[in-house]
Parts: structure tokens; sequence; C-alpha cells
């Protein structure tokens, strides 16, 4: 009995272009990776070189664009290239930190209720589809409603909404593993439960979930700008970009580039993830064409 | 179907009394004084413990509870610690902005996402099949506040085309002004949402094109369009049609949002509103009727997909 | 192609919705007393009680507008009789009689007698009642109604701000029942319809006692968000903003002929707010030192540009016994590298979350850090604060405004959350309250100040401005909003 | 009369090469190769329904329209008209949210330009001829309602509904199981012979083939490497791959009488 993965999925029906395909979904794997690798390369940046200090204050109120601050300044004369860096290390770090706490609980949970049955299965259902009716969004702010605004309670907030939907994905996944023979077959053999786990669920389940952590670390750094945004994610004196934008606005007609630069850093990270997540799928999942 | 439509109800009933429980233990649990929230700078302890009384937020948790729950089913929501408001009647009264905005931006967001979406699915051999990709790809990466900013700048500020936020004080009753407030906002809302919907379009599109009895009709003389539009477009809706239900939930979070932009006094603003303040119960009002909302829409939208797919309405 | 023609469509719709909304609502083609003014606010009223937490909104709103008091305290702080004609005061300074002013009648068209009076009064000293005023209040003996036209209070305490806070004190009908969302007073205007997150409308009442509005009436469009606020009066949605909160934005008004930006006096001072009583702070030549390490003139300039003032204490202008002290521990950070004696110091700064204190602590951060003192900024929310530092007095150093008036009473009072303990102080505190005349009052309450001053008990880092942007059509407006009132009733729009 | 040319049928790289043959009017032509060997990829190609993005060369003549290069609008008149299909898995083939009739109906008007109540009969009459009994449940039925083997007949009788002049058969019997198999091929068989259609029968299965085909065309990695009449074809195999056909369909004919069934 073959326990390759690869014989898992279903051949490819008749009449696809696998071929001409394939040479499209790599396109979108590089410039997603550029993209995101252009944010991080940056973040990684800042940390060892930055234009101005963080609270240096000596630039002048809202200094125009152009000559030593390549964005102007802001009201306390700090340097919003700077602060656009600073605000790159907040989006990633949401990103990792959001979907490292979404990605294992929501893993777990979604392997338990995997190997629940019957009612326990029915029940498991019922809640992973009642914490998805929060939206993120709404239980990241009725965490912060409660905890008050911090990075950390933004993270938290969003993990904690995101591993509700991995859940529900991984409860969906390994049932569909666990319906296959060979399962049947290695319980059969007596292979003990959790080397059923680690041999051939996980491995089998990778794939999907690493596209939809992608997905959702791209949907973490909108939702904790738009927090941010609300004055409910990270506080000020940190360049949140969210936070950045709130502040722009009051200037967007003086200052335009404050209320562009932070918006189109967000959409190029955002979209380098959302890239990097189609091209993973069309790499683990070549029958769907993007 | 008759013994779904129970079953699909009891789990309807059974999800909404789970999340009123979700909702409570969560609030209960969070740090904060909802005592402090009531009373502001000056309040004595004595003054506190009164306080606490007055909420019943001195008693066991489950009494609480159950007393929440009571006072729930008989559409009671409680009052502000603010204001001391009933908060129902100032649910009720923002729903006028809410409601209409959310709709509206959906069915704009469904108007102009269904054919763009099929557009790029069945052009994709075309240049523009992928540039309608790229743009609703760009779509799902910009936040809707910075849509909303944007917006406002160039059709507010700068054309002076409409206005930059607010509702008229006479809302619906002043129907040109009320309906020219929620321009800008319902097309930030759409045009974000849209650009999800586009994807979930054209990907149920594409896996319809790809599959065999879109073959067959062609096979037996159906030309393109008219296979797409008797086989196709009724299969790829069966999958939107699940999607549907979690997107008109997004739209209402994305009108959360919005509202705060625009300075629209709906239920967004009234939440955030409760937030900062504190006002627990405000928070969970306009939390447990948003979470209703989008499980009975989550329930229509299973009803609505297997009234369009046969093969559910029977039980495997 | 596609794309451009939904995009057009879409575009034209819009335009549509716009062309047939037009000329809808449009308050700017009446003038004269026929108009309505739309004002642009920040402060919803919470409810429109103001003893039951109504908050700042309801008194913009609503004081001198729909309610009145038996004194009225002036656009630029003089205290002035309103509902009361006459007032006689015993010589022990203990018993006032008020004598009211007659024909005066509520929007209900209820004849105002002595027992709404007293039922106002007692509603603000009520065991239940939120009032912010409660605590700054002699204790009243008594209320008596000897007539209908007749009012005597008793104190317990001699109170040289008793008539003062009375300015504070709404008549309201005594029968009115519910006044969270409603109104029956004896202003100029009666209460329309508040639709909540959103608007408040007054009408004229027209047949108001005293001189009658000059306008129809007035909207307040309320906004959480002070860029919105001022989109609405770029866009003539408002045509005045009661007290402008984004100061980055001004530069949009300055050079508009349009509008007109009024720099007013207000009352509400930012505070960099010590723990007196705990390490480093018990020292007061580290309060000193630190207070000239942070350049006050440069913080204020980066947060208000050109507006604003410092005023080196807790005593703004508007106040009588006002002070310019802004030269004691003046900017001087080589006095304050003196003063530390090379010493290196650390502290915390617990900073409220929400605007300007996350700013300004990230200014004085980098200020103190050039004379060679570290500040870990602690971000807490206005709940934390209030529980952290308000209750518990569990901080080094903390922000936050303070925005009443005559408010530097609190140095006199050992407990409060900064925990200022002087004997001196206190008693020049408690006298100045006894006095018998304004002047004695005055010179006492001066000489406590330079005290807390020299001090430094805190660091009064500036008092915020008060700015009305207004359209250039209107006049008329109160200016300075002392305490957060706002008088519609002079406003005209040409 | 040549109802189908193909020359030099040439798809992607090499997965179909250089394939060359014709069918006239009344033939029974077999084209028969493993999977893989491109049989299914020159049907979609005769009837000019190859997927996007796929290059073809050489030349598809059906009733002498370029099945290849002639423009959308020309290729769809030839469909259905002149050819019909009937794929391999008749449940994916059918529509799966359309109740059977409706389909069926489908080629009825388009081709015969019936409404009402002639078109529920001609539906009816359709389900008649492909031997479904009890045809208003089955018109009335969803595809996943139906067996498999219904499923096949219905869309027999959708293809034959059209009246083609040339039924093309992609492994219509593949995915039934044995006992179906031989009443589908006997189905086909009296249909064609009735109406005198055309078949073009693809099938990796030689038995099934010799069946009901006369001449026939073997398939390998794209090229055709045998062609000629079915009888002779099993009798002297000349290429080494039909030989391997031809064996294992001996063996597997053995191994059938050693355990004593048919």
């Amino acid at each position: 009995m073959s326990l390759d993965p690869e014989t898992l999925s279903p051949p490819a029906p008749a009449g696809t272009a696998p071929r001409k395909a394939r040479r499209r979904l790599s396109w979108h794997l590089v410039l997603g990776l550029i993209l995101v690798l252009v944010v991080a390369g940056a973040v990684l940046v800042s940390y060892v070189w930055l234009p101005f200090a963080p609270d240096d204050t000596s630039g002048g109120r809202l200094t125009p664009p152009g000559g030593d601050h390549l964005l102007g300044t802001d009201k306390l004369g700090r340097d919003l290239f700077t602060q656009l860096l600073i605000g790159g290390r907040i989006a990633l770090g949401t990103a990792l930190g959001a979907v490292a706490v979404g990605g294992v609980l929501g893993v777990s949970a979604g392997l338990l209720a995997g190997f629940a049955t019957r009612w326990l299965d029915d029940a498991a259902a019922v809640v992973l589809d009642i914490l998805i009716a929060f939206p993120t969004l709404l239980l990241a702010m009725l965490i912060v409603a409660g905890a008050g605004a911090s990075l950390g309670t933004a993270i938290l907030a969003i993990g904690l909404a995101m591993a509700a939907i991995v859940a529900r994905l991984t409860r969906v996944l390994v049932k569909q593993v666990l319906a296959r023979d060979y399962i049947t077959a290695a319980r059969v053999a007596g292979v003990s439960w959790p080397r059923i786990v680690a041999a051939h669920v996980l491995p089998n389940i990778a794939p999907v979930l690493l596209v939809n952590l992608a997905l959702q670390a791209g949907l973490a750094v909108l939702a904790e700008a738009s927090l941010s945004y609300l004055g409910l994610g990270t506080p000020p004196p940190n360049a949140s970009w969210g936070r950045m934008l709130f502040e722009a606005q009051a200037t967007v007609l003086t200052a335009p580039a404050a209320a562009l630069a932070p918006g189109i850093a967000l959409v190029v990270l955002v979209i380098g993830m959302n890239l990097t997540a189609d091209g993973l799928r069309d790499l683990t999942d070549p029958r769907r064409r993007r | 179907m008759i013994a779904y439509l129970l079953r699909r109800t009891a789990i309807l009933l059974g999800s909404l009394v789970l999340a009123a429980v979700v909702l409570f233990v969560l609030l209960r649990l969070l740090p904060g004084d909802p005592a402090n929230a009531l009373l502001g700078v000056g309040a004595t302890p004595e003054q506190i413990e009164a306080a606490r009384r007055e909420l019943g937020t001195d008693a066991p948790l489950a009494t609480q509870f159950l007393r929440w729950l009571a006072d729930v089913a008989t559409l009671d929501l409680g009052k502000s610690l603010v204001s001391s408001l009933p908060v129902g009647p100032e649910i009720v009264a923002r729903l006028p902005v809410t409601v209409p905005l959310t709709l509206s931006a959906f069915v704009v967001a469904v108007l102009v996402a269904v054919p763009v979406g099929v557009l790029a699915a069945t052009r994709a051999d075309r240049w523009y099949g992928p540039v309608l990709n790229a743009i609703a790809q760009l779509g799902i990466a910009v936040p809707a506040f910075w849509v909303g900013l944007l917006l406002i700048t160039v059709f507010a500020l700068r054309l002076r085309v409409l206005p930059a936020g607010g509702f008229p004080p006479d809302g619906w009753g002043d129907f040109g002004a009320a309906a020219q407030s929620l321009v800008l906002p319902v097309v930030t809302v759409a045009l974000v949402m849209s650009a999800s919907l586009i994807r979930y379009v054209r990907s149920a599109t594409l896996d319809v094109l790809g599959s065999d009895f879109l073959r067959t009709a062609r096979a037996l003389g159906a030309s393109p369009a008219q296979a797409l539009w008797r086989h196709g477009l009724r299969n790829a809706a069966v999958p939107v049609l699940a999607v549907l239900a979690m997107e008109l939930a997004t739209t209402f979070l994305g009108a959360v949002v919005v509202e705060s932009v625009f300075a629209l006094p709906g239920l967004g603003g009234l939440l955030t509103r409760g937030i900062s303040q504190h006002d627990y119960p405000v928070v969970q009002g306009v939390m447990l009727v948003s979470t209703a909302t989008v499980l009975v829409v989550g329930f229509l939208g299973d009803l609505a997909q297997r009234l369009a797919d046969p093969r559910l309405r029977v039980r495997p | 192609m596609r794309k451009t023609l939904v995009a057009a469509a879409a575009l034209s719709l819009t335009l549509a919705l716009a062309a047939c909304g037009g000329g809808g609502s449009d308050g700017t083609a009446k003038a004269g007393d026929a108009a309505t003014i739309q004002i642009g606010s920040m402060y919803e009223p919470q409810n429109l009680d103001n003893t039951a937490g109504g908050g700042q909104g309801v008194t913009e709103a609503l004081n001198g507008n729909v309610y009145e008091g038996l004194f009225k305290l002036t656009d630029d702080g003089k205290v002035e009789p309103l509902l009361a004609q006459d007032q006689k005061v015993s010589d022990d300074g203990l018993t006032y009689t008020f004598t009211l002013r007659p024909d005066v009648e509520f929007h209900s068209g209820k004849t105002l007698t002595s027992k709404d009076v007293k039922a106002s009064i007692e509603a603000v000293t009520a065991e239940s009642s939120k009032s912010a005023r409660k605590s700054s209040l002699p204790e009243i003996r008594s209320i008596e109604t000897p007539d209908d036209a007749t009012v005597v209070v008793r104190l317990a305490t001699r109170s040289i701000s008793f008539v003062y806070n009375l300015s504070y004190i709404w008549v309201f009908n005594g029968d009115a029942t519910d006044r969270t969302t409603k109104a029956d007073g004896t202003g100029p205007y009666k209460l329309g319809d508040w639709k909540r997150g959103s608007t408040l409308t007054l009408t004229r009442n027209d047949a108001y006692w005293g001189t009658k509005a000059k306008n129809a009436g007035v909207v307040f469009h309320y906004f959480t968000d002070a860029t919105a606020l001022n989109n609405a009066l770029l866009t003539n949605a408002v045509d005045v903003v009661t007290s402008e909160q984004s100061p980055d934005a001004l530069s949009q008004f300055e050079g508009n002929n349009a509008y007109k930006v009024n720099n007013g006096q207000s009352t509400t001072k930012l505070l960099l707010a010590f723990n007196d009583k705990v390490a480093p702070f018990n020292d007061v030549t580290v309060r000193q030192a630190i207070s000239a390490a942070i350049d006050d003139k440069k913080l204020l300039t980066s947060i208000w540009g050109e507006y604003g003032t410092t005023i080196g204490s807790m005593v703004p202008p508007s106040d009588p016994w006002y002070e310019d002290l802004t030269s004691v521990n003046a900017y001087d950070p080589e006095k304050a590298k003196q003063l530390l004696g090379g010493k290196t110091l650390t502290f915390t700064l617990d900073t409220p979350s929400y605007d300007p204190h996350p700013t300004a602590a990230t200014f004085i951060k980098s200020e103190l850090a050039k004379v060679g003192v570290t500040v870990n900024i602690n971000t807490i929310t206005a709940d934390e604060w209030y529980t952290k530092v308000y209750q518990k007095h569990d901080f080094q150093a903390t922000m936050q405004e303070h925005v009443n008036d005559r408010d530097v009473v609190w140095y006199g009072d050992p407990d409060f959350y900064w925990g200022y303990d002087n004997k001196q102080v206190t008693g020049w505190i408690d006298q100045a309250e006894q006095a018998k005349t304004a002047d004695e009052q005055t010179a006492l309450l001066k000489q406590a100040n330079r005290k807390i001053a020299e001090d430094a008990a805190s660091d009064w880092l500036y008092l915020y401005p008060q700015i009305v942007v207004a359209s250039t059509k209107l006049s008329g407006y109160p200016v300075n909003g002392l305490n957060s009132q706002f008088y519609a009733y002079g406003i005209t729009k040409s | 009369m040549t109802l189908l040319t193909v020359d030099g049928l040439t798809v992607g790289d090499s997965l179909v090469a250089d394939v060359s043959f014709t069918v006239t009017a009344g033939d029974r032509v077999g084209l028969i190769g493993e999977s893989g060997s491109g049989k299914s990829l020159t049907s979609l190609a005769i009837l000019g329904l190859l997927p996007p993005g796929l290059p073809a060369s050489g030349s598809v003549l059906l009733d002498g329209v370029d099945m290849l290069h002639a423009p959308e609008r020309r290729r769809t008149r030839v469909r259905g008209r002149v050819a019909a299909v009937v794929f391999q898995e008749p449940l994916t083939a059918l529509d799966p949210l359309m109740r059977v009739g409706r389909q069926i109906a489908e080629p009825l008007q388009r081709f015969q330009r019936l409404r009402g109540p002639a078109l529920r009969d001609a539906v009816h009459a359709a389900l008649d001829d492909v031997r479904l009994t009890d045809t208003s449940r089955i018109a009335r039925a969803y595809p996943h309602e139906l067996s498999g083997g219904q499923r096949q007949r219905v869309a027999i009788a959708m293809a034959l509904a059209c009246r083609p002049r040339l039924l093309v058969a992609d492994e219509p019997t593949t995915a039934l199981d044995v006992t179906v198999q031989a009443e589908i091929l006997d189905l086909l068989d009296r249909l064609v012979t009735e109406r005198g259609t055309a078949l073009l029968f693809i099938t990796h299965d030689l038995p099934v083939a010799a069946r009901v085909i006369r001449d026939t065309h073997v398939m390998r990695s794209g090229r055709i490497v045998e062609s000629g009449p079915i009888g002779s074809l099993i009798a002297a195999p000349a290429h080494d791959y039909t030989r391997t056909l031809v064996d294992s369909a001996r063996r597997f004919d053995a191994a059938l009488e050693r355990t004593g069934r048919d």
C-alpha cells in the first residue's frame, strides 16, 4: 500500500493544460515573495540602520518631503520614513505573531475536533461555526474592549479570531484524510494514533494549511491596521501603519505623502502575502488554475 | 427537507444561545470594572460598591448570566453605563444608517462582482481577464478606511460633489441628503467587498468552465455563451452562495469601520464608542445583535444553497 | 475597458444621486434671524442630564441655550445674575437669599417658582448625582422657599465661590420626570430632535423672557473624529467648529478667506503630574530639575503650532488669581543638570493612550534623555489610569488634562492623586474659600499658587488653546467657551 | 461520403502526433489505446473542444468545417448536428443541477425546434429509445438520483437527440459495471444501425471494441501505430503494442474460462 502523499491527489482531469498553467503560477509565487521580502528586508535593515533615530524630533514640524526627509516629518519633527520602517516591524510582527497564535491553537483544536466522532463532532462543528460567526475584527475589538489597546492585545485578538478559522479548516481536512483507505489500513495494522497523526495526517494537511496561513497573515496585517486606525490597536508613539494613516488624514490636503506612503506599504505587503498564498496553492495543488 | 429545516433551525437556536454564552463569558473574563466606567473620576469605594449592587455585578457569574439571558429574551438589552439610557432603542436608532449602508454596499458589490468575476474567468485568455484579476487582487489588499480617506479627499474635498461625512438631522426624512451622504461610504465598502467576491466568482466560474457537463453541452451544439448561461452560472452560483453569507457579515464589518471614517451615526460608531468608554452593555448589545444577524444570514445562506443544489436536499 | 465602463457607470450613478440630493436641507439659503446655524462639535452628550453623567457635551449644547441658572458665567469669565434678580448675603456669609425674576416660563408653559430652584439644586447635591460640581459645592444645610419668588440657602461654612458655583446649576422644571432624553428649561431655545450619534437640534423659544435668539435655531453635528469634523467645515456642512481638536488641520483654514480662526482662552491644562510622595519625586530639587529640563514652549509648538500658551502653573488667565509664572523653573537644561548633580535617574511615565499624551510623552522622553534622565513610557487606558493612578496612587509620574477653571485648590488636598502635601498651602487655600471679599480670596490663592509652582508640585506643560473656527459669514459666536459652554443665541449668519 | 477527415493532427508537444484517419457515413471506426495515448484529446480535437492554450496543428475536417481553426460560430453549428459525443463519466457529464428531462430537451429544442407537449413527448420518446422505463420519473430525476447505467443511457439519448451523422463514443462503458457495459454496447450497436449513424468508438478495451466496430486504429504515445479491420488485427497483430493488447485480452478470457464463468 502506497503512502506517498502524491497519490492522494486525484489525477488532473483530462483537458486541463498543466504546462502553461504552471508557468503562470510560479510567477505569482515569485512576485509575492519579492514583495514580502522587500518589506521584510526593509524591516531587517531598520534594526541596523535607520535614517533618523525613532524619537529624533529635530526635523521640524511637518516638514514637506524632500531633502533629508524622504517623506517629510510628522508634527513632532520625527522622520516619516523612519516611522514607516518601524511600522513595517509592527506589521510583520503582527503577521508572524497572529499566525503563530492562530496556527498553533487552530491546528490543535482542529485536530482534536477532526478526531472526534458523533455528537462530539457535531458539537465541535457548531462551536467552530459560531466562533467564525464573530468576524475577526469584531472579536478583536471585543478583546481590546476589555484588555486595553496594545500591540500584544491586538496580536492575541487577531490570532484567536484566526484560530477559529484555521480550526474549522483543519477539522475538515483531517476528516478527509481519515476517510482514506490507508488510514483504515494503518489502524487495522495497529499503528498508534499519535503516529498516524505525525506520519499521515499532518504531512497531508500541511500544504493546504500553509496556504491558508499565508492568506491569514495578509488578513492579520489588515486587521491590525484597521484596529490601529480606530485607536484600538498599537498605541502611539509606536508607528503602526494604520495609526500613521489616521494621523495623516488631518493633513491629507497639505501633506499627501504622509497619507499615501503607509497605505501603499500596507497594500504591497498584503498583496505580497496573498500572491505568495496563491503561488503556494498552485504549487501544492496544481489542479487549481489561478 | 422538512427534517433538515427542523435540524438546521435547532442548530441555529443552539448557536444563538451559545453565541450569547461566548459573548457573556468573554466580556466577563476581560479585566476592568464596569463600575469604574459608571462613576468616572472622583468616586469613593462606597459609591463603587453601591454601583456594583445596582449593576448586579456583585452577584455570582451564573446568576448574572441567567438574569441577562432572561432580559435578552424579553428584548431588554440593559442600560448604558455611561448614559444610563436603554441600549435596545439606541441600537434600533442606529439601524437606519447601518442597514441601508450594508445592504446597498452588498448589492452593489454583488452586481459588480458577478459580471466582472465571470468575465475574468471566461476571458482569462484575453488581456483584460488577468487585468481584472489583478485589480481584484489589489482590492483585497486595500484597507477600507484608506479607500474611504482617498475618496473623501477626491470627491468631497477636491471636487466638492459629495458630502465628506455625517448624516442629515432629519435622517431619511430628508431622502436626498441621506442618500447623498451614503454614496461614498457605499462605494468604499462595495469596492473592497467586490474585490474578494470577484475572486470567488472567478474561481467558481473557472471550476465550472473545466467541468465535464459544460463540455457535454458544448459538444452537443450549445454555443459557449449558451452553455455558460444555461449550465455554468447555476453551478457556479452554488459555491458562491455559500460564501455570500460570510461576505454579508464581512460587509457589515466593513461598514463598522467605514462609518467611523465618514462620521456616520451607525452601529459601528456606537460600538467603537462603547469600547473606548468601556460601556459593556452597549458593546454586549451591539455584538449580540451583529452576531445574531451573522448567524441568521448564515442560516439563510445554507437554505439558499440547499434550494439551489438538489444533491444537498437528500441527506447522504 | 470593461472596468473603465463600470467605473464610469458608478461615477455617473454617484453624480446622479448627488444631483438629486442637491438643494435638500441646505440651511445656507436663509440668512439673518431665519437662518439655522450648523454647529460642529466633538462632544456629543451622553444623555441630556448634567447630574447623570451627560458629560461636557450636554453643557456645550444646553447650558445657557436651553437651561439657565440663577447666575451666568459670561464668555469672558464674569458671573452675572440670570434667573436671580437679586441676592442678599448674611453678615456671617452663611445665609443667601435669592429673589427670582418674575414671569419666567418653562418651555412647557409652566411658570418658574422657587420650588423648581430647590429641586434643581438638590438634584446636584443628591447622593446619586454624578455632577462634577457636586464636590466643589459647600455643604448646604437647608434650602427654604418662603414664597414662589424667594429661595433661602443656608450653608455650613463660608464659601466665597458659592455664587460662582451656582452658575453651573441648571434650573429645570421640578415636575419633569425624564431629564435624560427631554429638557424643559427656561432658555432661549427649546430642545428639538436628538438623533443620537449624529445631531441635536435646538429651535428658538419665541416665548423667551429675555432677548430672543438671533437665529431660528441651531443644529449641533457630532463627530468622533477631528478630521471628519474639519472636512464638514471645509465642505460647508457645518458653519462653525466649537473647539478645534486637530491643530494639524488648521493650516487649511488659516489661508482661506472663507474662514476665521479664533484663538480664545481655555482652562484646560496639560500636566506632567509627579507622585510627590514617592522617590524620586518626593525630592523637590528633582521635580524642579525635570521641570527645567523640558522645553514646554517647543512641545506646545510641536503639538499646536502657533496656538496655546505656556502658563507655568495650574492657574489659567481666566481665573482671577492668574499670574504669569513661566519664569519659575523655566526651561534651562544646564540648571537642570546642576540640580540633578550628576545623578542618573530613571522613572516610569504612565501615559494615557489617547492623544496628545503619547506624543507629549515621546517628546518628554527625548528632552530628559539630554540631561541624563531615562523615561520608560508605559501606555495605559483611561480605565487603568483611573484605577492605578487616581485611585491607588500607584505611579511615579503620569500625564493628564485638567479641564476645569479654578481647580488649583486641588493642591490643598494632600490625599489627591499627586500627593502634594504642604501645610502652608493647604492653610492658604482653606482661608481663601472662607474669605470675606474676592480680593482677599485672590491674594491668598496667588500666594498659594506661587508656592505650588516654586515647589514644582507638577510640571504644567501648557494651556490648551481654545480655537473656534467659523465661516466668515458668521458673527456673534462665543470664542472662549469657558468650561465648554457655547452660547448660541447671539450667532447671526449673513 | 467522407464525414470526418483527420490529417496530420498534432496536439501539444507530442500528446497527439501526426494522426490521420477518415470516417465516412455509416462507418464504425475504433480508436484503441491505453490511457494517455492521446485518443481522448483526439476526440476533443475532432469536436474543436481542446482546452484553450493547447497548441494544435494539422487539420480536422468535420463535414467540411475545419474544427481546429474555423471561427467558434461555425464550429458550434457543426457540433451536435454533424457529430455528437458520449463521454466516459456520465455523472460529471450531466449537469448536476438540472433535471434529466430538461437536459435531453435542450438539444431537441435546439435542433428540432420543439416546444410544449411535442417537446415533452419527444423527451419521453428519446428515453424510450434508450430502453429506459418509467420515463416520466426519470425525466423528473436529477442525475445523482439515477444509476450509472441509467445516466449513460440518458447521455446517449441526449447525444442522439441531435440526430447526428457521427456519434463519438469516448470510453462510454469504462465507468460502468461489466453487466451494464454489455447492455450499453448492445444499445449503441442497435441505435447506430437503426439510424445509420457513423460511430467513432474510443476505448482501451480490445474485446469491447470488437463487439461494435469494424475498422480500428491503434494509438500509442500519441501516434497511430497500426490500422485495419478489427478481425484481422486480432488474428494477426502487426505491431508489438497491438500484440500485447491482444495477448492480455486473451489471457483475461482464458482466466475467466478457467474460473468457469462466462
